[in-house]
């Protein structure tokens, strides 16, 4: 594979290498003879669809799995990296995307673990929490090294995590999707504190899916596609189209194609709603909205605003302590999820595997989980196998579910084929009023991201109320006719998408105050 | 052509099927009773003769296959109650404590009922009553772990060790109390002889083997029937695979766990509860010890199935039953029993190792059987 | 699948070795011999070697066959009650003479196999027989006349006037006897010297029927906790109970007082501090019974056997000759039965 | 330092001494009473600790032990059985033989942990699966060797079961005498002082238990050994990512927590009674595990619940030694299988979480995959 040469600006010295580096799973193929190379004070670029291997080829490099073949170079030196040891050891630290900390712990025992201070034998917390003030003024990150990271936002807990890969030493920094988390003046926040340490001569591999991202902040761009290198670009050379061109191999609409339309009357009316989570805090303060028939209404905001308790509570998993939710004018508060899916309520939950999937029920099964009981699926008590399968052959072949068969277990099918799987049961119910759909193509390809969209605007197009909540503020904006910005556990403002921004989105998910449009 | 080519195949599959399910367990007895023969040998016993012996006592005539089939009787009861609470996901090793409260209440019917109402009763009153007094009160004994469990998080597998206590100094209590046999001969804890109105009569004359029996077997293919064809059963399995999407799907998992402790509870009464009304005609103390943990490898080694769990009750209480003939040939004490049939177990829930020793390759995914304190 | 062949094949070749060099076949066979006495044992659920009452029968049976009465002997430990029968069956169908059932649980099972089997002599141990049954001697002990002794040597020896015993559960009624024989006789000595002893008497009835013998821990603590509030006798009645309270008696410096045999033999850790034990001799009681059967002067019905205390060892200098006088007027007493111990057989 | 926990279990122990003092006054004095049971509180209360000091290394690295009460029944057998063959078959001094029993039961305890380890870590059967086989196993292979070793002709000792070569000793800790000049000419001063002197003279495994748990609790929350051990436990993953060996960490920590149980076993045959029976630990594991939890998963807490068990089973006995003296509104107390009930119930009733929610390690129970 031939790489482009870094054209305007001065080469620096080659920190990392990666030599045809093939890794094989279990029925996957996710590294195929992967080249990689980094430069000092660089932010390089990693860039592909979800199961691309980008993910795969950073856990090679940090030393979580073993390459089956090809080698790693760090400054020049073949590296044996072994486990995550031998990395940090070379100087390469990593931020995942599914944070590395210990919520229990504080952060400075957080920061610590696996290389601590001690003091005849006892852990010498003061002099790391000397140590993190120090590394959290000079690069401006502000974090307490007493606090309990189960306390912190998300994105405290972020730079906790660049926090402990500075700690280390690390000149290389892998950061695994590190936007996802954050709002987009958040985003802009950790460009700058990129920028602050490659100025100091660290070096950045940045992973993402997010095209925008990738022109705004990286040096050189490299992107990935089902487990092999397309090309290395810089940004000035490219654009967005092009970009996902190469990310998905073929033409990709970007905005999704709506008509407009008239909404109805409120089907979904939610009033001073109040949630507590496990813990027992109050995630979600006095929320009020309305969701009429006919439009989507979008949830924006960053991750652990309370989106999840709302979602919970709207659906029944998780009792409100405070407020009331109505569907088409039936009170249903507090009401278990049986009763609110037969008032006409599809839910796409947002962990799939977790709650709507049993992984080792056959499709047949999962595409009944909800309707079981009821003829034509149950006769007084008895399974009636026959329509199940009836009913699993149909939705398989309407919403293009790829199975083998319908007696597959559903932990054998790929994220989208799950997802469909859900959707079909969700959305083929004869009385649905109501769609709230929660994070529905996190994690997903590109193809069923587009299916699914298509999906939920034609549900929104025969009339069905749609919630949407998703932390892509991409997503939300374009399949949503309102959005609604959650802020710690409030409603902080209400628009029509038409008439903001990005900018005024971002501003309101970073909880600035609006008034309710 | 074609087509025999296909049955053939099918044929093939379904022999696949059954051996692939059945082939780890069974190489996990064999090495279980070679390691036990390995024993034998190494404290100066004859493993052949031993093992003769245990057969002989168990299949070598209509009266050591009878008693086996006694035996096997309350282990299929122990062993299902175990099976069906694996399925709901719950870990119940309290078979023991519901089968003690099982048997003391069936024998209260038995041999109370008819003193307290001043005349006879028919048997087809007297014993379904006494039979189904037992199964609920073991059911009820159950269904507390399973409420503690739903309500409050209490995990089942402390609990029910608890009650396996309680039940047990409860069971003293009474038979040493109220419930003592006052004939003035007797001076253990044991209750008086239930009515004859309240005995299953014996399937054949001179044998002990009883009619609970062939109700264990059917009983069996009832909770085949109840977990598989059965909206209560797909609830059951749902809420034991995946609580989270049980919820999601509109199951009340909740109650479901009350349920399944309670079925669970009830088939473990049943237990106790034919041992009194079948067999022993009262309840002894010192009676049932240690079925509870033999139940858990039934289960186990049945991979909780219900056909699993009667074949599996059927080795173990061939190997109970045929102890007795092996003690009088060799003097091997009982102990080698319990000890084979901890190997047996090992192997079985460590089918790694035995897929280690004889290199099979694993099939399908791992199943989970309980979860940690916090589930 | 061919390293499965061959690992099974391997197991098999292992088998067949081990098997080949087995010794020859018990001489049980030979017990339906007219010629061949055979004396075959039952335990009660338990183990043989428990030793308790399983052990001192199987000693009993096993001295048959020291002294030359018994040709081959056997026992068959019962795991579980329902088996009671068929472990019977299992001498009685091989043609045994005698067969010992130990324990008041197998009284019905030995009673029906006595019908079975009208040729064969039975000897219930602890089974009291409230008519006689024919085929089957119950073999019973005053056990109460042996608490009552050693009652009244801890009660004379207390210094500090308290005296305690730590006993299985009071549900089998021999333990009761020993226990509530103990108060009885502490009493009775108080009556002659003039002195108030208290006695502690604990039954470990706290647990299932299948652990109270069985918990010589829980006997060491109850027995320290006796001390611990002055007690300065212990005695240990009920298995290895009982044994874990008279060893922490001993090595706590206070006296140990053992039960059914003469514990300074069997307790060596307890044995510089044995005071002396309630002996219940079933040992010598099974070998007496099975030496009649073959003499042919056995009866029907219940037979009593020996009951006393045991000498008292490494404290004969301790014990004073007005204690001891005392002690051989109890017995005395007692066997005449001039002295009662006012204990039932069973608790009311 | 959870208070409400840690008040709960004072108040617990205060009303059992308080029900004995005021149901045993009549006959024995107040002080005597008290330290009576608290002597009996602390023995007691010695095996649960350890047990359950053994499930809290298991389980703060992640692995759930309820085999705890097998390591204990087999340490128990394997100690005392090393202990009589150094004594008996190697001719060793008393005092050698018996220690190196202790280390023989620690030993076992290792070894028995080590098979946890094997089935719950690299196999990764289920954990609870994997801790009933070794309770089971236990049962078998000492009752069975018990048997086979001491019972019968061609028996290693020829069929009698000889003597352990003894406990270990009572340490007396001085203070009756350092203090007996304060009390003067008072008797009344010395014999308190004399029972409160009894109070802590134990033996070397309960006074080494009360030392371990304050050494594991220091270790466990203030070293290198003790942050990794609850990095494993709580989130394996992250524990990877900087470089520590998830399995080796959980593996030591099992294998820790197998000596401790090993200690547990010890106590038993080596310093309390110096004889062995099958199913001597009645239980005394499976009431460890509740003490764990009741401790919330750290060692000082551990301990606190072991007192209150400990408390209880004093209860027990005094309830039985004042028997006769219990007013008749009391009397439900004579009834020994009623009473026995108490640490039973107690235990279900913490496990509600009514005394304050107990929050095992986030990854408890799960095995590790990469």
């Amino acid at each position: 594979m031939a790489k482009k040469p870094v054209s305007s600006e001065v080469k620096t010295p080659i920190v990392l290498e990666a030599k045809e580096i093939t890794k094989q799973f279990p029925g996957v193929l996710a590294n195929d003879s992967v080249d990689f190379d980094l430069r000092k004070g660089e932010i390089h670029a990693l860039l592909g669809e979800n199961g691309a291997g980008k993910s795969t080829l950073m856990n090679l490099i940090y030393g979580l799995h073993h390459p089956d073949k090809g080698e790693i170079i760090v400054n020049g030196k073949t590296v044996a990296i072994h486990s995550p040891n031998d990395s940090i050891a070379a100087g390469i630290g990593m931020v995942h995307q599914h944070f590395m900390l210990i919520p229990v712990f504080t952060v400075a025992e957080n920061v610590m673990l696996g290389d601590e201070i001690t003091k005849r034998g006892s852990l010498d917390r003061a002099t790391v929490a000397a140590r993190i003030n120090e590394i959290s003024k000079q690069y401006g990150l502000d974090v307490d090294p007493n606090a309990i990271v189960g306390d912190l936002p998300v994105g405290l807990q972020q730079r906790v995590e660049i926090v402990k890969t500075l700690y280390r030493n690390a000149e290389i920094v892998i950061l695994d999707e590190p936007t996802a988390v954050l709002t987009p003046q958040e985003a802009e926040d950790l460009f700058r504190i990129m920028r602050d340490l490659t100025g100091r001569g660290v070096s950045i591999i940045f992973i993402t899916h997010k095209l925008k991202e990738v022109l705004a902040v990286a040096d050189r761009i490299t992107v990935m596609r089902a487990g092999r290198v397309v090309n290395t670009v810089v940004p000035a050379e490219t654009n967005e189209a092009q970009l996902a061109n190469m990310m998905v191999g073929r033409q990709v609409i970007l905005t999704v194609e709506k008509k407009d339309h008239a909404a109805s009357g409120d089907i979904l009316k939610v009033d001073g709603l109040s949630v507590r989570d496990q813990r027992g805090l109050e995630t979600v303060h006095n929320v009020s909205f309305t969701v009429r028939g006919g439009e989507v209404l979008g949830i924006a905001g960053v991750q652990g605003n309370g989106q999840t308790e709302l979602s919970e509570a709207l659906t029944g998993l998780r009792e409100p302590h405070g407020g009331n939710v109505f569907i088409d004018g039936q009170d249903l508060t507090s009401k278990p999820p049986r009763i609110i899916t037969a008032a006409g309520l599809a839910h796409i939950p947002e962990d799939r595997q977790r709650h709507g999937l049993v992984m080792s029920y056959t499709v047949a099964d999962n595409m009944a989980l909800c309707d079981y009981y009821r003829p034509p699926f149950s006769n007084r008590g008895v399974i009636q196998q026959k329509a199940l399968d009836e009913n699993a052959r149909k939705l398989i072949s309407a919403f293009d579910v790829r199975t083998p068969s319908p007696f597959v277990n559903a932990g054998k099918l790929s994220g989208g084929n799950q997802q469909k799987v859900i959707v079909a049961r969700e959305l083929s119910r004869s009385n649905v009023k109501l769609v709230i759909a929660n994070q529905p193509t996190r994690g997903l390809d590109v193809g069923s991201i587009e299916y699914i969209h298509s999906e939920i605007i034609k549900m929104r197009d025969r009339g069905v109320a749609v919630l949407l909540i998703s932390a892509e503020l991409d997503e939300i904006m374009a399949l949503s006719d309102r959005i609604a910005v959650m802020y710690r556990g409030q409603i902080v403002a209400i628009v029509e998408t038409k008439k903001t921004t990005r900018e005024q989105l971002g501003l309101w998910m970073a909880g600035a105050h609006a008034e309710t449009a | 052509m074609q087509s025999e080519k296909q049955s053939n195949s099918l044929t093939r599959q379904i022999l696949q099927s059954v051996s692939d399910a059945s082939l780890v367990p069974f190489l996990a007895i064999l090495t279980a009773v070679v390691v036990g023969g390995v024993i034998i040998k190494l404290v100066g016993g004859d493993p052949i003769l031993a093992y003769r012996g245990l057969i002989q006592g168990s299949f070598g005539s209509t009266k050591a296959l009878s008693e086996t089939a006694v035996w096997a009787t309350p282990y299929i009861f122990a062993g299902l109650a175990v099976a069906l609470a694996f399925k709901g996901g719950l870990f119940n090793i309290g078979a023991e404590g519901q089968l003690a409260v099982g048997a003391v209440a069936s024998s209260l019917v038995g041999y109370a009922l008819p003193e307290w109402l001043g005349y006879d009763l028919p048997i087809v009153i007297h014993l379904p009553l006494a039979i189904i007094f037992g199964v609920l009160m073991g059911g009820i004994w159950a269904s507390i772990v399973g409420a503690l469990k739903a309500y409050t998080g209490g995990h089942e597998v402390i609990n029910t060790i608890m009650m396996n206590y309680i039940a047990l100094n409860t069971t003293s209590f009474l038979l040493n109390g109220v419930m003592k046999d006052r004939s003035p001969t007797n001076v253990i804890a044991r209750t008086p002889l239930i009515a004859d109105s309240a005995r299953i009569p014996p399937i054949f004359d001179g044998l002990r083997v009883h009619w609970g029996f062939v109700l264990a077997l059917l009983v069996a293919f009832l909770i085949w029937w109840l977990l598989n064809k059965t909206t209560l059963g797909f609830q059951i399995r749902t809420v034991g695979l995946n609580p989270d999407a049980a919820k999601y799907a509109g199951i009340n998992v909740k109650r479901i766990i009350i349920l399944t402790m309670a079925l669970s509870g009830m088939l473990a009464g049943m237990a106790g509860t034919i041992e009194v009304t079948g067999l022993n005609y009262r309840h002894e103390l010192g009676f049932s010890i240690g079925y509870g943990y033999d139940a858990i490898a039934i289960a186990l080694l049945g991979k909780s199935h219900p056909l699993g769990v009667v074949l599996a009750a059927f080795l173990f209480a061939a190997m109970r039953n045929g102890a007795t003939r092996m003690q009088f040939l060799t003097q091997m004490p009982v102990d080698l029993i319990s000890m084979i049939q901890a190997f047996i177990l090992l192997f079985v829930a460590a089918d790694a190792i035995v897929r280690y020793i004889y290199r099979i390759k694993a099939k399908g995914e791992r199943v989970v059987l309980t979860r940690g304190w916090g589930g | 699948m061919k390293k499965l062949y061959f690992v099974m094949a391997l197991l098999i070749v292992a088998s067949m070795i081990l098997s080949a060099c087995a010794p020859s076949a018990p001489t049980a066979e030979d017990c339906s011999k007219e010629e061949v006495f055979c004396v075959g044992l039952v335990t009660d659920v338990g183990k043989i070697n428990d030793k308790s009452f399983n052990q001192s029968a199987w000693e009993g049976v096993q001295k048959s066959q020291a002294d030359g009465v018994a040709d081959v002997v056997q026992f068959i430990e019962t795991a579980d009650a329902k088996d009671y029968a068929k472990n019977i069956a299992q001498f009685g169908d091989a043609g045994y003479d005698v067969i010992v059932t130990v324990g008041f649980g197998l009284g019905e099972a030995t009673a029906a196999a006595a019908a079975t089997y009208p040729g064969v002599r039975f000897i219930g141990v602890d089974q009291f027989q409230a008519e006689t049954v024919a085929g089957v001697s119950g073999l019973n002990f005053p056990e109460d006349n042996a608490g009552f002794l050693v009652g009244a040597l801890a009660a004379a020896m207390s210094e500090s006037h308290k005296i305690g015993a730590v006993c299985g559960t009071d549900v089998v009624p021999p333990v009761w006897r020993f226990g509530e024989g103990y108060k009885a006789g502490a009493a009775y000595a108080d009556g002659m010297m003039g002195s108030t002893t208290e006695v502690f008497v604990v039954y470990h009835s706290d647990v299932g029927f299948d652990k109270t013998f069985t918990d010589p821990e829980w006997g060491a603590q109850t027995a320290k906790s006796m001390m611990d509030q002055g007690a300065d006798a212990i005695f240990g009645c009920g298995g290895l109970t009982g044994n874990g309270a008279v060893t922490a008696a001993a090595q706590a410096g206070a006296y140990g007082i053992g039960v059914d045999t003469d514990q300074y033999l069997t307790l060596p850790e307890a044995a510089p501090r044995m005071l002396s034990s309630a002996m219940k001799l079933i040992t010598p009681g099974v070998a007496d019974l099975v030496a009649a059967t073959k003499d042919g002067t056995i009866a029907d019905g219940n037979v009593f056997g020996a009951a006393g205390y045991a000498p008292f060892h490494d404290l004969e200098g301790e014990v004073p000759a007005e204690v001891k006088t005392m002690m051989e007027d109890i017995n005395a007493g007692l066997l005449d039965g001039s002295i009662t111990t006012g204990v039932p057989p069973v608790k009311p | 330092m959870d208070w409400k926990r840690f008040g709960f279990i004072a108040l617990i122990i205060i009303v059992l001494f308080g029900t004995v003092v005021m149901i045993g006054q009549v006959k024995q004095p107040p002080v005597l009473i008290i330290t009576s049971m608290l002597a009996t509180t602390i023995a007691v209360a010695t095996p649960l600790t350890l047990g359950a000091l053994s499930g809290v290394f298991c389980e703060r690295a992640g692995v759930v032990n309820i085999g705890i009460e097998g390591m204990m029944l087999t340490s128990a057998f394997f100690g005392w059985l090393g202990a009589i063959y150094m004594f008996h078959v190697f001719g060793m001094g008393i005092g050698i033989s018996i220690t190196l029993g202790v280390f023989f039961a620690i030993l076992t305890g290792a070894l028995m942990a080590l098979l946890h380890a094997v089935l719950s870590i690299t196999f990764k059967v289920d954990q609870i699966i994997g801790g009933t086989v070794i309770n089971i196993l236990a049962v078998g292979l000492t009752g069975f060797l018990n048997r086979q070793l001491f019972f019968g002709a061609g028996s290693v000792f020829g069929g009698s079961v000889p003597n352990s070569p003894g406990v270990l000793p009572t340490i007396h800790i001085p203070l009756r005498e350092i203090f007996t000049p304060l009390c003067g000419t008072s008797t009344a001063c010395l014999v308190n002082l004399t029972a409160i002197n009894r109070v802590f003279d134990q033996k070397p495994i309960a006074i080494g238990a009360i030392l371990l748990v304050f050494f594991s609790h220091y270790i466990l929350f203030n070293t290198r050994w003790g942050l990794r051990t609850r990095a494993v436990g709580e989130h394996p993953k992250a524990a990877d990512t900087v470089g520590i060996n998830v399995a080796q960490m959980r593996y030591l920590n099992v294998l820790i927590g197998g000596m401790f149980a090993g200690l547990a076993g010890a106590y038993f045959t080596i310093e309390s009674v110096p004889s062995f029976e099958p199913l001597l630990t009645n239980g005394r594991g499976f009431i460890s595990l509740a003490a764990m939890i009741f401790g919330n998963w750290t060692p000082i807490g551990a301990w606190a619940a072991s007192l209150v068990f400990g408390a209880s089973q004093a209860l027990l006995i005094n309830m039985q030694i004042f028997r006769d003296v219990i007013p008749p509104q009391w009397s439900f107390l004579q009834e020994s299988y009623i009473v026995g009930l108490t640490p039973y119930i107690l235990t279900m009733f913490i496990l509600t979480g009514i005394i304050g929610k107990t929050t095992p390690p986030a990854a408890d129970g799960v095995p590790y995959e990469k």
